[in-house]
């Protein structure tokens, strides 16, 4: 069967995931998906698209049905909740994609490792001294929130730069706390 | 139903235990007082009440735990009872002796009864008297940390460190050797210091393939007291119970006698009233050895009411108001299984962190043998500032197999959008073969989960072609779609909305 | 649980029913299949179904009664099995007939046992036959009204006119006199002609202080058959049942055991297998009276699996699986007490007129003993196509005090945003002294209850404030806030908010 | 107590009840109500006025909570939903109402009495013909809706006019089926 539809190439990606997908219009509120990875490669499949309200939208993804909250922050970024899950996805076309591609491996092997805040929470203890060699795996920073304790270690070993943390002091989720430089 | 107009009940909590309280004070007849922070102003709890008042900022230590603004409201709004729910004021006896001086009277026991088991070395000291089988342990340590590993030596590793006044699960780590001794009795004495107000901590013999199997009493203010059957909590993570079910399918009816009346014996010695739960370690042999006592209503409460058919919370308030208990052990026939998963706002798969934010949709599940009781409203927020366990879900079934299978069920019904919660775990949990065995000891999610067992790789592809059509709508311009479908103006439900079934006919679902 | 893959159901029904059978097949493990007009795409039946096919578009004789549409997705699906729920094709014998012919399996009777029953006429013959006591009637009536004037005067009024295959309350018309009987006839033949596709009527001796008394039944295919204990409907408004409960005040064991024996003797007669309700009216001496036959699962359902314990769909499933009942008579003890709360989008207050639109929010009771059972979802439609009856609501207590005090609780925490419902109607019934005191029969709502009883001036006079103080905000030009507070973007969760705790200290809830 | 607020004055109206209010601004998200007939007057109450999300506003009007879902249709017309209970109510500063009230009274005391159908449905049966005399309480039209047959009656006695329904229409709610004139 011939396909006559205009399809444009989008790059997703999700985590370290990386997919490409030619994308047409379908009818009134549905649209045509190719994969284009050789695993994935095959007859287009169709994605409707519905917004059932609250935020909410009815997707019917070739056979499956997922109902998805979508939040957008930027033009090619977004959060796509399904079955409770938040899952941070960005998807661009095929130049920007890969663009962004070259930066990245142009990059440092391995840089320094921000150690952030998982969650909001109070600094109850910061186990190590700025400058410090620390262990991979090694206890830093212990941070209470919602009554438990929680230790953060180091996810590479180390020595510790930009501490910004203090015992008693309240941290945001995501904050940076300190780095650890290889 | 007689309307007790003279019982006026301040309930000295929040979240799902709040309302639960409420809704079988209101069953009972009695005036609902609610209390609450800034943080929880539209709070379910609030709405249910018959009457609700400010306590103070969102910290609860500014406000569920102000103890002179809570005695305040109390005298303001004329309350006759508190009900201090778990955690917060609940095993507190200088918040229960302040109630009592305030000559108003305390749904749970005295001051004295509560101080008695909350110093885990005094409630030891208790239970052998009343010849309950004790787990090997140390008396109360000195700072000195090489008393602890004198003792430890003795008790033989693994070894658990506790706080005397610690309880739920927290104040409490596991010690493999004398490394993780020593580098952990600081900080459990400072989580103790700052989480009990007392940092006396002691260590025990950390039983590893045990099972926690506590029994539910009841005891009036007459000198009865029945046992209630028993509850197995051997799912936990940290030490907090995720999933608990009875009955215990190991428990043969001589030792669940045995233990259900050492039980009772325990509370009447000394002069316990109110409803209370002894918990047990059984060792690999069935054996059970004395954990502690806690003074008031446990968060697993449900599932014993769902096989007992009565209800906790009304039989406390009955006892509390002088009533002798209306049954005799031989009128407690337990029927049935019941299950409980707590719903906890955390995220399993990465260390079981607690998560917070706006709730913006939620479906619970419905249907036969299913219970709920939750503390998060849709439009509200789960706060930083309490506990992440935002609810629990019940089920019951005639037997073990029947609850479970429920359960699964429900769990695939629970819905609870922008939060993650724990329910992808339960449902993990509930599956498990050795779950469904009735292989359950306290180490069992150590030794069975794996952070990337809840991974899902078909969300994942989905939320990849999701991303890659949302990205065409927005560069077709497709304005009032796009609009409706991937952010803001969506909510409004006045918006002019695309048809979401001019498609629906060429769908097949296969 | 053991799964069975080759175990495919297809639930030819849609709203509150489906779910709870789709949640009972799946709980025994079978694979489920829901079909969905255009306006149920996003139905919760769909969203919890296994898969899901398009039968049509929204008016039900369009799709949910498009037999060939729906026996051409049971067979592109490769269904086994068939549940038909209750309404729509439930008892349409051509429906079982044909699923019969396609190969596939009916949960429910044979389509001989659907037709003996369904014709009413034929029915009072069959129960007749087994000595079930008949109350007085007529024969089918021909189109002349003077026929059926001929026998009123001889059965004496008031009279039943009743189309021979209606059901579930509808296709019945009381007659006070003379020229009500008159002026009904037509309305009544014309109702049940559209309705039920045969417009035979015949007319009975209305019973007006009667109760309503049912007995639920369970047949094997194998020649067994129990009673699960009765159900008391007699809280009806248009002869639809709105409250239901289980034990009936006023039936002693005889009476419920010759009622319970003489149904299943009546069942096994005409070969019947599957679940079935024989209904009774009870006079005022509590003399029962045989009035029809249910083939089929009754809305009510849920208060006889509430104190018997039986998952009344996963028993009809094992029936028609061809398992013998696990139980005899002897093994059926119900526990304490249950009712239900028919939850319908209509305007009690306005002649129970139905009610339709979309849902903003909701929040169902929860807590011990309440079970939910609904059709309806934050932010979807309650359709004009379907019955407006959205939602049950069942609590259980171990008496009927109990079970009516959670009940008033319960109602007083169910809420429906967007839609009218009957929960004010409900919970004035329950709180009826009449009610309160077992004084039950089939007319209560006619004799009982007034519209003006649900007027809520204290509403009406916080309304006024409000849009005072809205005109007010919107004079004062407080653009954000009053865009938050009143209209469109409200529903907006992203908007800028004005912290709605800003306040809450200052204000006192007495 | 003197109190130096600034009132503005507003009559609401909800069914044939009208009630008179003086409203000011109070701090952040309140506002003073002071009741101005004479069994509702006394020391102005608070009432705060604060939005939670999914449209629905958290209000408390002196010691009372109340939910509510306010839509607004014109500057002064609002339906207030609270308890389940959806309450059409207009508020209009003094003069406005004034003259809304004068123009009322300056109507015909006993006017034509619309029939409306009270839900969306489908008419199975018009009882009634053109210019026929009708009693009070009589059947005028049977609409088909969710299932049920209802009855239509005439709330007045008197002749049917403009009758719009006929057999097998459907009709939506509040669609104007015939007048009674009296």
């Amino acid at each position: 069967m011939s396909d006559s539809r205009k399809y444009q190439r989008f790059v997703s990606r999700v985590g370290e995931e990386q997919r490409t997908f030619d994308v047409a219009t379908g009818e009134s509120s549905s649209f045509w998906v190719k994969g284009i990875e050789k695993d994935a490669a095959g007859d287009p499949i169709e994605v409707s698209w519905n917004p059932i309200g609250h935020g909410r939208v009815l997707l019917r993804i070739g056979g499956r049905v997922r109902i998805a909250r979508i939040a957008q922050s930027t033009p090619q970024e977004f959060v796509v909740e399904m079955d409770g899950r938040q899952i941070p996805v960005r998807a661009d076309d095929e130049i920007t994609a890969r663009a962004l591609l070259q930066k990245a491996s142009t990059g440092v092997a391995s840089g320094p490792s921000k150690i952030l805040s998982p969650m909001p929470g109070t600094v109850v203890n910061v186990l190590v001294d700025e400058g410090e060699s620390v262990a991979k795996g090694q206890a830093v920073i212990v941070i209470e929130a919602m009554k438990m304790q929680n230790e953060i270690t180091a996810p590479i070993a180390g020595t510790v730069h930009g501490l910004k943390a203090a015992a008693g002091q309240a941290v945001e989720a995501r904050a940076l706390l300190c780095e650890i430089v290889p | 139903m007689i309307e007790k107009k003279n019982h006026r009940l301040l309930i000295a909590n929040r979240g799902e235990i709040a309302s639960r309280i409420i809704r079988g004070a209101k069953d009972e007849g009695w005036h609902t007082i609610a209390i609450y922070s800034d943080a929880d102003a539209s709070a379910p709890h609030v709405l249910l009440a018959d009457e609700a008042h400010p306590v103070g900022p969102a910290p609860a230590h500014q406000s569920y735990l102000n103890m002179d603004r809570i005695l305040e409201v109390a005298r303001e709004s004329e309350a006759t009872h508190v009900h201090p729910g778990y955690g917060f004021f609940s095993e507190n006896p200088d918040f229960v002796q302040k109630i009592a001086d305030a000559g108003l009277k305390l749904i749970g026991p005295s001051a004295a009864a509560i101080r008695a088991m909350g110093d885990k070395v005094a409630a030891r000291n208790a239970a052998e008297a009343a010849k309950v089988p004790l787990v090997p342990g140390s008396p109360p340590l000195p700072a000195d940390p090489e008393v602890a590993v004198e003792y430890a030596k003795k008790i033989g590793y693994p070894v658990l460190i506790k706080a005397a006044f610690g309880g739920g699960g927290k104040g409490m780590r596991l010690c493999k050797d004398v490394t993780e001794l020593r580098s952990a009795l600081a900080l459990t004495r400072g989580e103790a210091g700052r989480s009990f107000g007392n940092d006396t901590i002691f260590i025990e013999r950390a039983l590893l393939k045990a099972r926690h199997v506590e029994i539910q009493i009841l005891c009036d203010e007459h000198g009865n007291g029945v046992y209630l059957g028993e509850r197995e909590c051997s799912i936990q993570r940290r030490h907090q119970k995720l999933i608990e079910e009875t009955p215990c399918v190991v428990l043969d009816p001589a030792t669940r006698k045995q233990m259900g009346e050492a039980a009772v014996r325990l509370a009447l010695d000394i002069g316990y009233h109110n409803a209370a739960t002894v918990e047990y370690l059984l060792d690999e042999t069935g054996q059970p050895y004395f954990l502690e006592m806690n003074t008031r209503l446990q968060v697993e409460h449900p599932i014993t009411e769902m096989v007992t058919g009565i209800d906790l919370v009304r039989a406390q308030l009955r006892i509390a108001d002088g009533e002798p208990l209306p049954w005799k052990q031989d009128d407690i026939h337990p029927q049935g299984a019941a299950i409980e998963c707590r719903i906890i706002a955390e995220d399993a798969s990465a260390g079981f962190v607690p998560q917070s934010g706006p709730v913006h949709y939620a479906r619970l599940p419905q249907g036969p043998g299913v219970r709920n009781d939750v503390g998060f409203l849709p439009g509200r927020e789960i706060s930083v500032h309490y506990d992440s366990m935002i609810g629990k879900l019940i089920t019951w079934g005639n037997d073990r197999e029947e609850a479970r299978t429920r359960m699964l069920r429900a769990l695939d019904e629970y819905l609870v959008e922008g939060v993650r919660t724990n329910v992808d775990f339960q449902r993990w949990a509930l599956a498990h073969p050795e779950f469904v065995a009735g292989n359950t000891y306290t180490r069992f999610i150590d030794d069975h989960f794996r952070p990337e067992m809840l991974e899902r790789p078909d969300l994942e592809a989905d939320a990849a072609i999701i991303a890659a059509v949302a990205t065409f709508r927005h560069r077709m311009g497709s304005a009032g779609a796009v609009a409706s479908g991937t952010t803001g103006q969506s909510n409004d439900p006045n918006a002019p909305r695309v048809s979401p079934w001019k498609r629906a006919r060429t769908w097949s679902g296969r």
